[in-house]
């Protein structure tokens, strides 16, 4: 019997996830960083 | 004799300070009126005297005993009246008044409870569910619980909101006779009340 | 005492800044090893077949699932306790980890149901308490972001942990016996006498989703501390 | 006028008891429509799987469980937000009572308005599924020792997201997982009788649960309402 879907869609999805969740932690440190660089920059026309 | 006494006190909320180093002592038969514009945080200030909310620094003290976190000792003799006033719609003002005494104290008798809703105009109203009564009637019902509540420490925040003229009356009444017991007070109020503050507490933001 | 209770949000975040690269790339060369050794050196079940090679990733990331729930629940009891910030952050910043290997978990555990037992899913009691610990991930995440004031969140969600982590085991309890009454015989993972070098594949992957869990709670409490502390001094002058 | 009791957990107790109580019997509405949806979503089941008597007298302990707990988890999010929002939490909270007194009152007097009807109505429920005389009898008890538990997990759950944005399904997400147990033995006690075997254990197990619950969750809830009023 051929296991190789099985196995497959197992590495596969664990491997999207991880990479899924590492894309997501950049994107939201990048957001954190360019609201601190927006309120300086507010801050600065003040 | 009693004494509040508060040491540097700050607050933040949400990661905004809101003030810092409040500092502020008051003693029997005394009242001192917490004043600041909206949003200066009076309101949390009050709730970090009666120990609600925690601070991030400094201390409060009754009779000289921390009261930061609320002992019992302290609660007893706190009355504590905040913008909600704990009334509930379905309930009628007497008993809306009895429960919010025997919360705190014990239920006093049925004619002290009308007494003492005869004293704040409300004696007519007394079995109308809350519901049908006015803002000012439902801060009314407050009153009488200030005249019938045995605490020493009254913190009150804005009381004489949507009171008339005959009910602030009433509430300035009712504060001379807690001053004149001993009581102490510290009330956030934008108005002016009749005993004058023994100090005013200015908070800017 | 613990090391939290003194660090200030401001050098953990230097801290940290230095030590997730590290841990990144000790997940990376240790999953490397275990992927070879679980993928190329381990020899084929003699009962499985080749499907078993699910395991590799399976059972580590069960095991992940259940310890950074245990671990996010005492980083909540710390906050609670100590009302120290940065244990607060901790948890928050597990939380989302957590959840991911708990979904993988399930997940390759439905991969490897299928061709083993013959179905992508069945009423098991560590599959059920894993689907239950995938909500009550969620329900911290939720209850976290619900309020507005951050701190707030912290609080209530450390205390949700509490709870949960004492309801993990009555709910696998439950569910395990509630599985025996009904299915008389529960599917079970012996059978297998284990390979020397299936158990160390195994291993070997379980330190690189350990590592891999540091490294990212990590990374993700920075943000989370750049977030709440932005209107500080030193986050301005980063 | 009496002087100050301090530190009275039974005078708190009975205070929050009565007065939730009188609350709910001014306004039996609620009470009735919880009951209404219990008996409305048990009669959807017949329909919805066929109405084979054999089918029905082996769902039916689980089925009429189910929907027990769901009608018991209706009530929940009003049973600290009202106190919320008017104030009398914080009454409760600064009174020279135990906090644990309040919240245990109120848990009790919710339990007297959901569990006790639900517990009442479900023998009625179990005949429409043609559950017999023995099986019927432990389920009532079942839901007797089970819908506590229920308003106990639930109230800690309902404290925890007092002023959370959308607290509904907030509340759903994190009590029903906490409720599997509870349904577990509490269906499994019914099942257990009607399938010849002793419901006894299922029984001991709630009740022990349910002691353990009214010691702990009450001091849960405690924590969470002064977190929600800081």
């Amino acid at each position: 019997m051929n296991h190789d879907f099985y196995i497959w869609m197992s590495y596969g999805m664990t491997a999207l996830v991880i990479a899924a969740e590492i894309a997501w932690l950049r994107l939201h440190r990048a957001q954190a960083l360019r609201r601190i660089e927006e309120e300086r920059d507010l801050e600065a026309q003040d | 004799m009693n004494a509040l006494e508060a040491r540097g006190l700050a607050c933040s909320r949400g990661g905004i300070p809101l003030f810092r180093d409040v500092s502020f002592a008051l003693t029997s038969g005394e009242w001192i009126a917490v004043r600041g514009q909206n949003g200066s945080g009076k309101t949390t200030l009050l709730r970090c005297a009666s120990g609600l909310t925690r601070f991030d620094a400094g201390e409060v003290l009754w009779n000289g005993q921390d009261a930061g976190t609320g002992p019992i000792a302290f609660r007893a003799q706190l009355l504590y009246a905040g913008h909600a006033a704990g009334i509930k719609d379905d309930l009628t003002a007497m008993e809306n008044l009895r429960d919010a005494l025997a919360l705190r104290a014990g239920a006093p008798t049925n004619e002290a409870l009308r007494g003492a809703l005869a004293q704040v105009g409300l004696d007519r109203h007394r079995h109308l569910p809350a519901r049908r009564l006015s803002a000012g009637q439902r801060r009314r019902i407050g009153l009488a619980r200030l005249a019938l509540d045995p605490a020493m420490l009254w913190v009150l925040d804005e009381p004489l909101t949507a009171l008339d003229d005959a009910g602030q009356t009433i509430f300035s009444d009712l504060l001379q006779r807690h001053l004149a017991r001993g009581g102490l007070a510290l009330v956030a109020t934008h108005h002016e009340v009749a005993p004058a503050p023994a100090r005013e507490l200015r908070l800017v933001p | 005492m613990n090391f939290f209770y003194f660090a200030s949000p401001s050098t953990f975040y230097r801290l940290a800044g230095i030590l997730a690269p590290w841990c990144f790339a000790v997940a990376a060369i240790l999953g490397a090893a275990g992927l070879y050794v679980g993928l190329v050196q381990a020899p084929t079940d003699a009962q499985q077949g080749e499907v078993y090679r699910v395991i590799f990733i399976h059972v580590p990331a069960a095991w992940m699932s259940m310890f950074l729930y245990f671990v996010m629940a005492c980083y909540g009891a710390m906050s609670l306790t100590f009302n120290t910030r940065l244990a607060a952050m901790m948890a928050r910043a597990l939380a989302p980890t957590g959840a991911m290997f708990t979904f993988v978990a399930l997940w390759t555990g439905a991969f490897w149901g299928r061709p083993t037992w013959g179905a992508y899913w069945v009423w098991d009691a560590r599959l059920t308490s894993e689907l239950v610990l995938l909500f009550l991930y969620f329900g911290f995440i939720a209850l976290g972001n619900a309020f507005e004031d951050p701190r707030r969140g912290d609080r209530a969600a450390a205390l949700l942990a509490l709870i949960g982590v004492v309801n993990l085991p009555i709910i696998y309890f439950s569910v395990l016996w509630w599985n025996t009454l009904h299915q008389g015989s529960s599917v079970s993972f012996k059978g297998t006498s284990m390979h020397v070098s299936m158990l160390t594949g195994m291993l070997l992957m379980a330190f690189a989703f350990w590592s891999y869990s540091i490294g990212t709670a990590l990374a993700r409490v920075r943000t989370i501390i750049l977030e709440r502390e932005r209107r500080t001094r030193w986050v301005r002058a980063l | 006028m009496s002087a100050v009791a301090a530190g009275s957990f039974s005078g708190a107790f009975r205070w929050a008891f009565a007065r939730d109580l009188r609350l709910s019997w001014r306004h039996p509405g609620e009470t009735m429509l919880m009951v209404a949806f219990f008996v409305l979503v048990a009669s959807l089941f017949p329909l919805g799987v066929g109405a084979e008597p054999q089918l029905l007298q082996r769902i039916g302990p689980g089925v009429i469980w189910v929907c027990a707990l769901l009608a018991a988890f209706l009530s929940l999010p009003a049973l600290f937000a009202g106190d919320y929002a008017d104030g009398t939490l914080e009454q409760m909270l600064l009174s020279p009572h135990p906090m644990s007194g309040w919240v245990s009152g109120k848990i009790a007097a919710h339990w007297m308005a959901s569990g006790i009807p639900l517990t009442l109505l479900s023998p009625f429920l179990a005949l429409q599924y043609g559950l017999d005389a023995g099986t019927l009898t432990i389920l009532a008890c079942a839901l007797a020792l089970g819908t506590p538990l229920l308003s106990l997990l639930g109230a800690a759950c309902a404290a925890l997201t007092l002023g959370a944005r959308g607290a509904g399904m907030l509340l759903a997400l994190l009590a029903l997982p906490l409720f599997v147990p509870v349904l577990i033995f509490g269906a499994g006690a019914a099942e257990a009788q009607s399938s010849g075997l002793s419901p006894s254990p299922h029984l001991s197990l709630l009740g022990a649960g349910l002691i353990v619950g009214a010691m702990a969750l009450p001091a849960a809830a405690c924590v969470a309402i002064r977190i929600a009023l800081d």
